[in-house]
């Protein structure tokens, strides 16, 4: 039992972190996400360099097939800077939706050009008004897509669209959209978080189905964004531990009345419960990331979904938590737009509503068979406990 | 006990909402309603509750004000909150204009509060610096008396609105070797459009424009600008503490949310069915409803002692516990927007609903109510020293 | 609108007060609970001879005819020296059920007495096991009772027990039995609160049917419950403002590292956090008590079921974070049997099981259709909000 | 990374298991479960713990120990709370035993080891007083050096089980002019057979007698029974603290609790079907899980960090969280109990379950979880000044 990165995992966490920074120093969100593309060119670039954008890609596809592990460490390391790079939407989750369900073709096709760093894929499955995990209005006639997606991150510089959509069977597919095709009306804004999100409509746009017609899309598309959602934790750890360092330091320079905050007891107790919800986690999201790995591995009694759930519920209610804390301990500094603090705040915030949010996630959970199974975080220790 | 109104506050609460639904625009409202709400919106709202007789009403009589029971004071408030109707702005009806109307001459009252009452000029509020946020008595701006004039230098921060001021009323300090430091502050009415000003916004989080920062070069103060005594400032400023405790804790805003999200709940789906049929959802909506009941019932307790000419000291408990109960349904709104709430900021429509759109922007702006106005730390500070005495 | 006390409700406060106090100096509870009665004699004596034990009966019925204001403020100046007592489980609670649902005879002859302040009735409606929501298993058989009733507060000391029953026709009814009946078999313990409690088992036991046939049992019942529920509020805040009093007087003298507890900020913005809920939840309980008033004068639009509840929940919310913190506060000393504070933190737990428990009535306040009305205090300016 | 024991550590847990299912008897461990277990029952546990070489592992192994590895000692802990073992008792096996057999001398260890490791003596707690509870360095019980004796003088107090001890380790002060309070502390071994101690047992609020105070009055120690320098003392009992990081955080118990709560809650009724399909209970079940596997999680880091030699500071965290989750458990039983839990410490039998039955009891009584060694509040502290730096 083991949940430490090994050496090369280290060694990635800390390439990734030193990449970053370097893009990244105060107000570097702020700057990233305020500029043409939505990020740091100078920063996506040495990640392209650094073969990250083939991390999880099999190397059958020019990737690195890295496990579950090495995009915890990379994201976590990105999360610590407040990095607004579309790994994750833009190249991770589309590359295992693909692999999830592109036919032989597609995968060739598609996964190298992400692996190579040169493009991204916006993912486009919400729609304004509707749940997550119900059948989208978007309508497929013929492969031709008609209706309207939104929010759908970093959709202002990918190159292509995956779009879920219905065909006239009423079955649910993903589709496979180039961004300059016809009929595709873009309303460009940004998200609680500054990073670029759109609402995209389709109108008579052409369009391929990923995979073939009795692909099972429910499933490659639960397990696709499962995995995003542990990823997710990983980004949250880093803002958060970085929120935190950043509120600690703030605690131990801000003076009031004549003393250092770090003075005041009820602060720093209140730091001190932070740490400790941050740290069990830490643990959380760690746990879910080996648990991935294990399904990886062929672990047959793996609940990818339902640890994926618990994990971000557990994650997400730490990042709410967390952003809260954060700025209220900034006090009205932690309101500015010119505040690190704040922009580590509102995108743990908006990872709280990502992929489905967490009032979804908790649904889900508490509506698991699973939930009243006593937890056992090792594979091979669960046996009931008896007495 | 009493659970109603009586007729005659029925009959006057009528006559209120005349005005607030008849007389305030509709899109006003609507705008408050969604945080959107733009200067002209003030103004417009502020000017029609003059020529009623409602922006000012807790001023002497002599200029404006009312004097009306304190039942009559909790009704005004809680209407003005669940109709969404803006406030008459807090810097010219409840700081600088009891101020003025109470420490300043009788030249200073003729030329400002006529006009404050009415917004023709916007106050802003110059008592926050970088390093006096919490500590107020902690403040470095200077004002030398020079002659006939005092000579500002420093800086002030967290001016909510002051985009829009024509004048500031600020706390400088005036002697500089006064004992203890709150001791030589000095209240001063300044015009901002005195040369040595720099006004510069501050963007928060949420990307609104509300707060600003002022630095002060050498800007001239005519004398009879001084409100009250030289050095006294600290006292006047500490008049406005505890001036005003109606609707402090925002119960008829947190009722009007709670309308609002209850009235959308219905439509609004979850993967099970409607959100309104949703557990986790009724479970925070029963925390919300039943904590609004107990500020709105510990608020009419307030009002009864007021009417009993006792002071209260609950406003800080209102002013904690007010903020967390909003700041809660704000963030159930934001929860029930989901993604919809992720796409802020576009110049061009969208087809989500306009409230979902800004419900996450609004929950990251509404962290603010736990922070400006003595943070909710200052507060549990203030409650632990004047009523447990620790 | 008004939720204060008038002028005689303050003095009623004061001589209860005043009353209770005398005999409940620090570690009054715990003397009253181990003696054989279970609470103070002399207390008791004084609170009839002041007419206590006839408060809410009428007038007609040699009582006070006073109301649920009255009701309260006595509670509450019990609660404030948690004073162990039965005037509101042994005589108020059975008042009111025999008001609901007696014949005239029956109340004639039951009210007097109870009025009269020697006698108790202890109500006999828990069961093991089952909910209280529930219709019960003991049964009646030809108006002759047959199970097992548990727990019954203060059933040792009662004349009478109201047991709740199914007769042949699957009605559930309310019986009136003898506490010397034959077929009674008692096991005596105590309650969390060291409250004497028992268990009783009814082996066909003669009982009378209280009422007729043809009363609406179950509406009945309902009614007198929550006015108990309400009631118990009123000893709730007593408990917990002593509760906290004795905390912050605790904080205030009691030293650790060489400087009082109060010079620990911590600790203080914690007691400010409990004295903030401490007053909502006074208000809460006040404007239930003024619901069940305007109820009793007819307001025609008073949902009493609803009210009660809806305080009950937030009361008992409020009462165990108070038993908690005013323990854990107290360190070491808090846990002992010999505190005061222990005393008054399990008494609290043991009002939020009370009369069917905090558990049960939040799930009725959620199932209610009123839940998402619009919440207001003054019961003629409910009016919608515009906007 | 990895989620599974090796097939050595498997191995392991499995000759654990037959240890604590197979030999220590089955009513034991029940009495275990429900927290009525006797001062007969930890004496039989660790005895037979004790024949299999399981009762102080992690002792040096000329004396016991079995020089496991962290996993190893990981697992142990958590095999004994998951099937309630009598965990072997905290001032033999954890405190006093490890002080002696690395302070000790040659005449002390065989004096005192075996028996101890065999509960043959059954150690208490001398460290807390009345006016030294989290201020532990602030006591002032003394022993003077007389000859060749100490004479005790004081209070000791919050001894858990204290009732049963046949020998007490003792922190007392034989310096009363060190220039720090830590300083001039001895650790003194004091049989309680000796004249002049008092004994008084403190009730707790659950009506359990688990502490007790002990008064002394000019009581002989022989100097011989001065474990290390004198002095010291302080030295020597901050060993301890940082000595027992396994199970700590008790996830073990926590998931026993848990699998019998969800095991009940099938057929614990509410007024709308089984407790189990309740969303309330649910809600807060999967609360507790997730925390529970997050404590998992942190426990396997830090014995991660063990096996690479590195201390790892989040013991506080550990001790913190673990506690509250479980009181989060027991508050969760006691809801479940519902009026059960309200009949308690009857003589005769009741026909409610007795997992209910005493649930209420054991809400109360873990409380103390929070508060006795190092309450949370120190804990706190702890973790600001160590892992924070503040």
């Amino acid at each position: 039992m083991n949940l430490e990165f090994n050496e090369d995992q280290k060694l990635l966490f800390e390439t990734v972190d030193t990449a970053v920074g370097r893009g990244y120093p105060a107000g570097g969100r702020a700057a990233a996400t305020s500029s043409e593309l939505g990020w740091n060119d100078q920063v996506w670039s040495t990640l392209g360099e650094l073969g990250l954008a083939g991390l999880p890609i099999s190397a059958d596809h020019d990737g690195a097939g890295a496990g579950p592990v090495e995009v915890y460490a990379t994201l976590e390391a990105m999360g610590k800077h407040a990095a607004a790079e579309p790994l994750l939407d833009g190249v991770f989750l589309p590359s295992w939706i693909i692999a999830e369900l592109g036919t032989d073709d597609q995968v060739k096709e598609l996964l190298p050009a992400l692996a190579g760093g040169g493009t991204t894929i916006a993912v486009a499955h919400s729609e304004p008004g509707r749940p997550w995990g119900v059948a989208p209005t978007v309508s497929a006639a013929g492969s031709v897509l008609t209706g309207v997606k939104s929010p759908v991150r970093n959709a202002d510089q990918a190159d292509k669209f995956l779009v879920t959509a219905v065909d006239e069977n009423g079955r649910t597919g993903v589709y496979l959209v180039e961004a300059t095709a016809e009929g595709i009306t873009r309303v460009d804004g940004r998200a609680a978080d500054w990073g670029h999100t759109s609402q995209v409509e389709f109108a008579g746009t052409p369009a391929v189905l990923l995979g073939t017609a009795d692909s099972d899309v429910a499933a490659g598309l639960r397990r696709a964004f499962s995995r995003a959602r542990v990823a997710v934790t990983g980004e949250a750890i880093g803002l958060m531990e970085t929120g935190l360092a950043m509120t600690v330091e703030y605690l131990k320079t801000r003076k009031q009345f004549g003393v250092p905050l770090a003075a005041f007891q009820a602060l720093v107790h209140r730091a001190a419960d932070l740490y400790a919800k941050v740290e069990l986690a830490r643990s959380l999201a760690l746990w879910a990331t080996a648990t991935v790995e294990a399904y990886d591995n062929g672990a047959s009694t793996v609940d990818l979904d339902g640890a994926a759930d618990d994990a971000f519920v557990f994650v997400c209610d730490a990042a709410t938590a967390t952003a809260e804390e954060i700025v209220q301990l900034h006090g009205g500094i932690g309101m500015t737009y010119e505040s690190e603090v704040a922009h580590h705040a509102a995108r743990l915030i908006a990872i709280t509503e990502s992929y489905g949010g967490v009032s979804a996630a908790r649904r889900r959970a508490l509506a698991s068979d699973a939930l009243l199974t006593p937890p056992s975080a090792l594979l091979n220790n669960a046996d009931a406990v008896t007495a | 006990m009493d659970l109603e109104l009586s007729q005659e506050d029925l009959a006057f609460r009528d006559e209120l909402r005349e005005v607030f639904l008849g007389a305030i625009p509709e899109e006003i409202r609507k705008r408050s309603a969604l945080g959107q709400i733009t200067r002209d919106d003030i103004v417009t709202s502020q000017r029609i509750l003059n020529e009623h007789g409602l922006a000012v009403p807790h001023w002497p009589v002599e200029w404006g004000g009312r004097d009306w029971t304190p039942t009559q004071s909790h009704i005004y408030a809680s209407e003005l909150q669940r109709n969404a109707v803006p406030q008459p702005l807090a810097f010219n009806a409840s700081m600088v204009g009891p101020i003025i109307a109470e420490f300043g001459s009788e030249e200073q009252k003729k030329k400002f509060l006529p006009a404050t009452a009415n917004l023709d000029i916007w106050w802003s509020q110059g008592f926050s610096e970088p390093e006096a946020g919490s500590d107020l008595a902690g403040l470095r701006t200077t004002a030398k008396r020079d002659g006939d004039h005092y000579v500002l230098n420093g800086q002030k921060t967290w001016t909510t609105l002051g985009q829009y001021g024509d004048w500031m009323f600020v706390l400088a300090r005036t002697d500089p070797d006064a004992p203890r430091k709150q001791q030589g502050l000095s209240f001063l009415l300044l015009d901002l459009n005195t040369p040595g000003i720099e006004r510069r916004p501050i963007k928060l989080v949420d990307g609104s424009a509300e707060v600003n920062e002022f630095f002060f070069d050498n800007v001239l103060i005519p004398a009879e600008n001084l409100v009250g005594e030289e050095n006294k400032g600290w006292t006047y400023a500490k008049f406005l503490l505890g001036n005003e405790r109606n609707g402090i804790a925002q119960v008829g805003t947190g009722q009007r949310i709670f309308a609002d999200l209850a009235a959308a709940a219905a439509d609004l789906p979850t993967e099970d069915g409607p959100l309104a049929d949703d557990h986790e959802f009724r479970a925070a909506m029963h925390t919300a409803k039943t904590t609004l009941l107990a500020l709105e019932a510990t608020q009419m307790r307030v009002t009864a002692a007021s009417e009993n000419g006792q002071p209260s000291p609950v406003s800080s408990l209102l002013k904690m516990e007010g903020t967390q109960a909003l700041q809660a349904l704000t963030k159930l709104r934001m929860r029930a927007a989901g993604s919809d709430g992720m796409l802020l900021d576009t110049e061009s429509p969208v087809q989500a609903d306009e409230a979902a759109v800004v419900a996450a922007a609004q929950y990251l702006n509404q962290r603010k109510l736990s922070i400006f106005g003595g943070s909710n730390e200052i507060q549990r500070g203030v409650i632990a020293k004047t009523i447990l005495g620790l």
